[in-house]
């Protein structure tokens, strides 16, 4: 395969470009994504090459939501651009009573086939309205899947099984990593939703993470390499389904499991992992599974005290230490 | 709008249909062959009926918790939902929607709603969706006095306007909001006069004479379908039962109750217009009740007798690819 | 002290009662409320009492609890009547990113003294859109307190103490408690919230529960014991703050331990409870924490497949059996 | 209304001093010394400074993501906002908001709100208390054309409708939602003209004419304060700025900026009325601008100085009683 270097954000846009060249019935709905081809520049390209099918809105995310399943539900296939991952909190009841929940109450007559996609996360220093991690709350909703990739090969073939799904998609994306570059396929494929990669091996310890936190753990991981520690890191890139194979042939080679996230500690995913762990591979543990999620407070301004909250390479090093030394 | 005998006979039957359904399901109810809750919606047969009976097989509905007369009048079979009602594996949906979440998609019914006012953004997704595929279907939502209240009321209707989306907000307004007058809750008087804020048209209907709401229905379909965009149409009616079946009522009289059923039923009234004109005879009448009577009989039996899903069941249909 | 037979609907009216006539300041706000004295019946003879203080709105979720809100932040006591707590999507801004955030973003500035009072759970045959346990999404946002009662007099204790609380308490019933009954302490009294009890004493497992679940383990703890298995049922009563203390001393007692809630396992608070125990009662156990929750699907209607989907008491027993076995 | 001499040199400071603070702001984001996206009101000082002069100081204002000029316009005070803005520990919220998310609880400033349409639900949970506590302060609620189409917008004004709330909805109308025209999103052609939905009053002001905003905002508080309850006020206005700063503005000209700021600005034209009245000299007016450059100086200097939180004071002020 050749390979390309490209941003995460570049390859969401070639991605929908794919998909949406593929598939007339592929369209993207949100605010104020023409003007600018989304306000990171997600959609590059997008709205000169399909005008018809890029659609601005007022501000009103519940019906943008409803109306991307209304649209599902009668033929189309929307990707709905939640804008800010915080704004789902206005439109949950279409997510989660509606969206999620429609196939299955009625029977299995209808389909959704809806990405809603967005940006989440936090660092920007853009307070505690625009950097939320809320993940959580869609795994704990029946009849959601849940995507959370963090380098850009898995964008886009992520990205790319999401649109062909029939099934309501949860697509997050983290704001920093917009920027990030990686490399990616010339060729054309897809990533399988519900796998889990390893993104760098080990033997000492597994650390189950996703998104932004990927490459924290990479970091973490090359400075526990110096102390003679070797981490294996588990990027999930989906959290529902849930790969969950990948997390126990690894646990059962390391012994040692930490799981990190943005989102914040209590309730958050890594209760979720750390309990399954815990059920199912009880007798592999050397240590307890440890979790490292953000303080439980809202995402502070400051950037002092922002720093503070979210989770840092250095508060990944030193708890791996913790758990090593344990033993 | 011209509408012939014959199908003045059939929006008869129709509207008898839907009341001998609700009936049935009322008596059903009280004898707990019903398990959880439903709502009635005896008395406004003339809305549900007459909407529908000017749209085509392929438009939507999007339906509310009081929704069997729309699914009836735009199609559903009374057997499998009597099957859905009593929890039947041969119900609509297996027995995993019940009374408030029954759906057909074949007939273009996305489905009645549990949560107020879940149905507007649904049928502006169907309204873009028509317009993006450029089919020349309409979309048609259901909704209550009460969800003419809700947030979404107003993003939806901003949204088909601006959109000029064909789809026509159909308010029953029946006078209550479970125990809230809708003197009380409704600011500006009515909720068609809330069109005017959208710059679309907002008509009231004698809501209990199905040939007024078929012909302002007929005007919002004309006008949705020839792509000049969406209307609300508010039909004035009345529930005579309770909001849910066991409903104490004490939000008003039963005086109030009688003299709607009295001088206003949809069914009796349209009944003496069409004896009146000669379209009705007394034995025609009688027919024709016995054959709904008959068909809902019928139905009931067979969903009585149809097996309950195995309790398995319920891992399914969550996704398409699980 | 003399105790009266009480429901959990009469525990919650007295409470208010008491609280509303101690403070004018109290108030109810929510849907159809002074018809039927609340749609379960649980304000009984609040309208009446207090004309002015009990006040129906329009279907406007969003803003009933935006208005409860805003209304405790000018010097009210608001308690909110959210209808079912299903609805609780419709409003999920009001209470996520303003009403859980407003007193931290602010830097201390305001308190929103405002009870967010929501009747849960399933077992109604109501249905998909009434029937759900959602108290996760809120353990997992920072700024909220959770009470999730069970009995009379907890309901009473804790409403009464939730209405003094000067932070926003949401509060679930189960709509299926409202009618049990149980001992109600005649004089005033108030239970902390953040305090977990146990309700009945065991020696070999611990049931970790809270709300209508409860009583099933208190049940299923009956049946087993003739089994000569002694259970002990803590039952939490608080999920935020968490009692912790109240679950390690048991679970060092037991070693054993069994987390039951009515919502959907993934990602349900058992995963919350079942990480923490362990991660910081890693060495006491004698077998892995496990748990038991709704099957991941939305609540189905029909009678046998939402007792098969909601956990009933067999399921308890024979955990317990499995984790025993084990040993 | 009347406006004396005094009040109106005052109503031009407070506009300079809006402007000046907004300049400033920008100048240091440019500078990266502003963490974060603000954004700026410059151009809009009619509708934040008229509006905020008819009110008490123990009325109640709810706040937008455009704020900096409701909050000066309200009384508070720029040090402790532009130490907010720096991430401070003596900012208004000890650096844990920022420009979004800055209140002053004791001036009634309800706070700024990073969510668009966050305030509606708030003041009217304010305006019920208010009356709950038997009080005639009044509350407003300012907010953007993009919000008006949030389904908040219409539960809180139906809601202060059928309540009869003293509070005002103020919508500054600068005719752009982040890079939405209004022409786009907003159907009915005026967010006053969504007043008739509710039955209550519903204007539309020169929003660059302090005197014309002050004028109708003062009817609309007399109103409210004598328990007749809410109005819509929709200043018409214009921002120079970007939605936030970096904004790249593909969505309009430089030439309609410009001929805005030419033809519209609220500052000039107000100058320009006091000067041919003889309320004002090039003299004071230079004086004005001077004092008001100074006291924006010493806020920022201070607040540059101030130290930066601890970060474990991340961990406090999340609860009364934790
Ligand atoms: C969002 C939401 N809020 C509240 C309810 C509870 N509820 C069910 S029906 C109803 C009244 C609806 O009134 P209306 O819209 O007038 O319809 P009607 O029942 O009169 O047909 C209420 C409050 C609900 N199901 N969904
Ligand atoms: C609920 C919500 N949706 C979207 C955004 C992103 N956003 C911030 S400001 C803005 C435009 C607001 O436009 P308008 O209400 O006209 O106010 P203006 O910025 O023009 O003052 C948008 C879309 C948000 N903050 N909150
Ligand atoms: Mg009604
Ligand atoms: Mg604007």
């Amino acid at each position: 395969m050749t390979h390309r270097i490209m941003s995460c954000s570049e390859a969401l846009a070639e991605a929908l470009l794919e998909e949406m060249e593929r598939d007339d019935s592929v369209f993207i709905i949100g605010e104020d994504i023409r003007a600018h081809d989304g306000i990171f520049g997600q959609f590059r390209g997008l709205p000169k090459r399909f005008p018809a099918r890029v659609i601005d809105t007022p501000i009103s995310e519940t019906c943008i939501v409803g109306a991307g399943l209304g649209a599902a539900l009668t033929g189309m296939r929307p990707l709905v651009d939640m804008h800010f991952a915080d704004f789902f909190t206005t439109a949950m009841d279409e997510i989660v009573n509606q969206t999620a929940k429609i196939r299955y109450m009625f029977g299995g007559q209808a389909k959704v086939p809806m990405v809603i996609w967005a940006p989440d996360g936090g660092g920007l220093r853009a307070g505690a309205h625009h950097s939320q991690s809320l993940e959580s709350w869609f795994v704990h909703t029946p009849g959601l899947k849940v995507v959370v990739p963090s380098e850009p090969a898995d964008v886009k073939g992520l990205m790319k099984s999401a649109i062909r799904d029939d099934d309501p998609v949860i697509f997050f994306q983290h704001k920093k990593l917009f920027a990030q570059t990686g490399h990616v396929p010339q060729e054309e494929y897809l990533i399988p939703i519900g796998k889990g990669e390893i993104k760098r091996e080990g033997a000492h310890i597994t650390l189950i993470t996703y998104s932004r936190m990927t490459y924290l753990c990479l970091e973490a991981a090359d400075l526990l390499a110096q102390e003679d520690i070797e981490a294996e890191v588990i990027d999930l890139r989906t959290l529902k389904p849930l790969d969950f194979d990948i997390i126990s042939r690894s646990v059962k080679k390391t012994y040692n499991a930490l799981v990190v996230h943005e989102a914040c500690l209590t309730g958050g995913f890594g209760a979720e992992i750390a309990a399954r762990i815990g059920e199912e591979l009880f007798d592999y543990l050397d240590a307890p599974v440890a979790r490292i999620g953000a303080k439980d407070v809202p995402v502070p301004f400051s950037p002092v005290m922002e720093d503070f909250v979210l989770p840092q390479v250095a508060d990944i090093v030193e708890s791996v230490r913790k758990i090593l030394n344990r033993q | 709008m011209k509408t012939s005998k014959k199908e003045k006979l059939s929006l008869l039957e129709k509207m008898l249909m839907v009341r001998a359904f609700e009936e049935k399901a009322g008596e059903l109810f009280q004898q707990n062959l019903i398990p959880g809750f439903i709502h009635l919606s005896i008395g406004e047969e003339a809305s549900s009926v007459g909407t529908c009976s000017v749209l085509r097989p392929d438009d939507y509905v999007a339906s509310t918790h009081r929704g069997h007369g729309h699914l009836i009048a735009k199609g559903a079979d009374p057997q499998l939902m009597f099957a859905e009602l009593f929890g039947k594996a041969t119900g609509y949906c297996k027995g995993k929607g019940g009374s408030m979440h029954i759906a057909d998609f074949s007939l273009g019914i996305l489905g009645a709603n549990g949560v107020v006012g879940g149905g507007f953004p649904i049928i502006v997704g169907a309204g873009l969706s028509i317009k993006l595929r450029n089919t020349d279907q309409i979309g048609v939502v259901f909704f209550g006095d009460g969800a003419a209240n809700r947030g979404t009321f107003h993003e939806a209707a901003n949204m088909a306007a601006i959109w000029k989306l064909p789809v026509i907000f159909v308010c029953e307004n029946n006078l209550y909001a479970s125990t809230t007058p809708v003197a009380y809750s409704l600011a500006g008087g009515s909720v068609a006069a809330r069109a005017s804020a959208y710059g679309i048209p907002g008509h009231i209907t004698d809501g209990n004479d199905i040939l007024e709401v078929r012909k302002i229905v007929a005007r919002a379909v004309k006008r949705a379908r020839e792509g000049k965009g969406p209307s609300i149409v508010e039909n004035r009616t009345y529930r005579y039962r309770g909001h849910f079946e066991g409903d104490p009522q004490k939000y008003r009289s039963k005086q109030e109750v009688e003299s709607f059923r009295k001088k206003h039923d949809p069914i009796e009234k349209f009944k003496r217009i069409l004896k009146k004109e000669g379209t009705l005879s007394d034995r025609r009448y009688e027919d024709m009740r016995e054959k709904v009577a008959l068909k809902i009989e019928e139905a009931v039996r067979s969903a009585q007798e149809a097996p309950l899903p195995d309790p398995e069941e319920a891992l399914d249909d969550l996704f398409v690819n699980p």
